[in-house]
């Protein structure tokens, strides 16, 4: 059962305000969250940053078998330090395999190859389509943003994508600037009319909770993190915010998870500010 | 048309990595062939003259597999021992000689005479190396073709229906297309690969990362079973990583009389023999008997040949590491 | 159109391996570049994150080329320096952003605003890295075009009329193209090459085969000079054979603030910095004037930093050798 | 000037039976004339067998920068030993590269970077088509051959292709009985028609002279070997032979060039037999 997510009184009720200082940011539950999606065993075709930062943290907890797959052409990444790049020196030395880029986009993704695709997004929009191009018109951008890179074609080949974007409303408006990735709707067509391989989005990770596709492929809310209400949440998206019943609330972080980021996954915090 | 027979049946939506039900993958040949080659499979050993894997070979010849569809660039004596044991029942190859000494006769004699030879059985689809190197190449990408400058002016594409055409949305060319090829099976010999199938090979590297990657299944057959410690070490060899490998079989000398670069020669002496062994059905009857189907597995084969190692082994040519340090 | 303008322009119907005048093809940077850069020219400088040749992007902006065409799949600092100082027409890419650090500013300056603004200068035309990587690699297999599924769902093609489709002549199904990327020179960085250009690189090996293949004359700068025998002890690691390559530049340290895997470390501290620097023009041009064009060569760069080889060299992780012995 | 060979009484006149017993055999005469073709720092994409042997005898005499290429993925192959196959180790220990049999034909041979193509042949006919697919019927042949192998895409690509093939009336036929690789002329549409990229097969080596196309594409006699006639040559061939006037008559081997073949490059006779 889907409701209007504005109106989410069951989900105001399943969180209150305690006003005490957080024990974690939202960061690092938007870490946390992400990481309790991978399976032990998947393959995962990881973008840096957050996304990194969860397939890791999921390695050093219930995903020890996890395979990280870098769009640089590292697989089966065991990086000794955090990775500033996805072509850090750090996802070579001791991996599986180094190859090609060719290989990687062909023989890896476009070949069905990829489980989970890990993007992250500047903006993403009712049906997830995900903007990671430009703010504004094309030729004429308000801010140019860096490009699609391989996330066109990850949306398009994993079998399924999670993507990770803090709520905001100009981060999830109606309608993005452009689609560089591919959601579950394009100009009101399904996503499988093109017969796209993989499943697409499936899940939204952002600071507050989690939007998934319902059976038309519009995002609900379907879990929030404690202390969050669904309507605050429905208040920073772009478009009427429906979730769907019963709306989860979300464990926080263990504090075996807040002890591995903090000390030895991202130290520096270069990932986790904020 | 069967799947099998169709080379334009599309590839599976994804592929699952294959979890075999003991949890490990490391296991006899027997077991290898007799979970992931089955009668009817559409089953490529590939390996340009360089680790051919022809215990491979000689356990499906064992086990009796029937109605197989072989494709190799070069057919090579191993599918000449199992067109002449009657596994086959299509071959889809680029060059079917035996190279440096002459003919497959076995497969001669299944494709040469008159129509309604009763000698005459096996159905054959044939292309160029490059046509054969695309076919795996488009299974190996997921796309259902590859495009290319061939054949033209040649009788090939009559030879060959499944060789089309496409137009270039650019410059308006006409270029030659040739189907994907999505074996039901691959194997493939190693040098080395470790018990989750990451496996690296050296030397001379032919069509095998393509022929892997396009296949629902994959056998790795190494003749050293290492660590991962020792794959980790020098990632840049993996040919293929181990999550799409289904089975791992150490079997040292599984690729004689082929070669292993660094390893053992080729038996250059037995190809020469197979010319007189292969012309004759009854020799041919009797060297499977001896070779094949008289021994129970690859040691034993080994064991009947105790010169190997001394006329075969490897001399040193090792080269320096790199350092992967930063 | 200009040739240099139009991504579908034929490759030339055979390439001629470029003999130097010199009879060698070891030569300076500030030769190399001299001889294989010229204004208008469409450029590629590869290497993902690993191995990007920022000595000669410097060596071209101290030559005050002007109207090149850039390609990269990642402009990265390289090609916000070479944006900055005034050299590029276009940029053709998939993603321009510093990885890591935030944004291209010299980058971002050309291409946003209101048109008309007197800061954009920069033409764009824009793929995914999927897209510039089958770009690359059409121009290395001779072909117009290359197949993919890629772009259904998504606003790229509109943005980008030279990606088109075409249809699969077996299954009937769409599928996306992108037309041949044939550069009139590739600079690539290499951990070692020898004389004739022969060149091996391990670690991360991006899309430089394909570009260098693609490519009408190739520039390999290379961090050891070696002798011939050096890469015939390990065959396999070659990634561009010397008949391919015209210039050969001994140049140590020539990635930095990129990164040689055995080599250095990438310095991520410049990384964060360029972020500064990048967002001011003042900054940026003073940058310039001190490290790109206040220097003669790539040793006088890095006497003005004489602590890198402390912070960013690499340590060791060297592998074992494999056997090529027969 | 083309003349018809068969009264071919100037190449008659250049060559005489002398009874001596030959100081060389046909197949070293070929294997010398192929190496003549062949220019220091070409890049060659080699055929095994006599083109092995043509080449490496370049390489060791007037051609020690040839690039050898060997479909198998060697490339700037320097064998130890006579390569029996061109998978032979010896073509990969100590070689510039080896690399997968794709990059082979697609950047290096489709992409144009070979010079020199050398191949053998079952069949040749009167316009350079080639045949090793099969005798007689393809759908039931008298004899099946091995098929084309690279041989197809070699004289498509190729800059220049040059044949070796041994004379005889059954090698020679009019028009082969199957085209395997393109010559220059294919059921009269002439080779530059489907804008094939090599200039195709520019030379035949037989055993006892040279075929060369002319302007038209069919093959002409050119040159003729020591003590061989035109008259001779052209009753082996399955078309009213002509040849270019003036005819030339070839240089023998050289003492070196014998000791070379005989004592180094195949001092058991695998492939100079006959």
């Amino acid at each position: 059962m889907v409701t209007d997510a504005s109106s989410g009184t069951r989900a105001a009720a399943a969180s209150a305000g305690t006003g005490r200082p957080a024990r974690y940011s939202p960061n690092e539950m938007m870490a946390v969250v992400a990481a309790r999606e991978l399976r032990n065993g998947e393959i995962v075709f990881v973008g840096i940053g957050l996304p990194n930062l969860a397939c890791n943290l999921a390695r050093a907890t219930h995903a020890p078998d996890l395979v990280l797959i870098y769009e640089s052409g590292a697989i089966g990444a065991v990086p000794e330090r955090l990775p500033v790049s996805i072509g850090d020196p750090s996802l070579v030395t001791g991996s599986l395999m180094v190859c090609g880029m060719a290989d990687v986009f062909q023989y890896l993704l476009q070949n069905g190859r990829i489980e989970v695709g890990f993007l992250g997004a500047a903006q993403v929009d009712r049906w997830g389509n995900i903007n990671t191009t430009v703010v504004g018109d094309y030729a004429h951008p308000t801010v140019r943003l860096p490009g699609s890179g391989g996330a066109a074609e990850i949306a398009t080949h994993a079998r399924r994508t999670i993507v990770v974007a803090r709520l905001s409303r100009r981060a999830f408006p109606a309608s993005v600037d452009f689609v560089t990735s591919p959601g579950q709707r394009y100009h009101g067509t399904a996503r499988s009319k093109p017969a796209l391989p993989g499943a697409g989005p499936v899940k939204v990770i952002t600071d507050r909770g989690v939007l998934e596709p319902d059976a038309t492929g519009e995002l609900v809310l379907t879990a929030v993190y404690p202390d969050v209400t669904a309507a605050e949440i429905a208040s920073d998206v772009g478009w009427p915010l429906r979730f769907r019943d019963p709306i989860e609330t979300l464990d926080p972080p263990t504090d075996a998870d807040l002890a591995l980021l903090r000390e030895r996954l991202d130290p520096d915090k270069l990932f986790l500010k904020g | 048309m069967s799947r099998h027979d169709d080379p334009v049946h599309q590839r599976p939506a994804h592929r699952r990595p294959d979890v075999p039900a003991s949890g490990s993958k490391v296991m006899s040949m027997r077991d290898a062939i007799t979970s992931f080659v089955h009668d009817g499979d559409t089953v490529v050993i590939e390996g340009f003259t360089h680790l051919i894997c022809f215990a491979a070979g000689h356990e499906i010849i064992r086990q009796g597999r029937r109605g197989l569809v072989l494709c190799r660039l070069t057919p090579d004596l191993v599918y000449d021992q199992m067109i002449g044991a009657g596994c086959a029942r299509k071959l889809v190859f680029s060059w079917a000689g035996n190279p440096g000494a002459g003919s497959l006769h076995a497969f001669r004699r299944a494709v040469e005479g008159p129509a309604g030879d009763s000698a005459r059985g096996l159905e054959i689809e044939e292309y160029s190396h490059f046509g054969m190197v695309a076919r795996l190449a488009a299974g190996a990408a997921g796309l259902p073709f590859w495009p290319m400058r061939d054949y033209a002016g040649t009788d090939l594409p009559a030879a060959n229906p499944h060789i089309a055409s496409v137009t270039c949305p650019y410059t308006g060319e006409t270029l030659a297309t040739v189907p994907a090829l999505n074996p039901d099976v691959t194997i493939i010999h190693a040098q080395r690969a470790d018990a989750e199938g990451n496996t690296q090979i050296w030397g001379l590297l032919g069509v095998q990362k393509e022929a892997a990657f396009a296949s629902r299944h994959v056998i790795v057959v190494a003749e050293e079973l290492v660590d991962e410690r020792v794959i980790r070490a020098d990632p840049n060899r993996t040919l293929v990583p181990g999550f799409i490998v289904g089975a791992v079989v150490h079997e040292p000398w599984g690729a004689h009389p082929s070669y292993a670069q660094g390893y053992y020669d080729r038996d250059n002496a037995f190809y020469v023999t197979w010319e007189r062994i292969s012309r004759d059905p009854a020799q041919l009857a009797t060297y499977l008997d001896r070779y094949v189907m008289g021994v129970p597995d690859r040691a034993a084969y080994l064991a009947a040949m105790p010169d190997l190692a001394d006329r075969l082994r490897a001399g040193n040519r090792t080269c320096a590491g790199v350092n992967y340090g930063y």
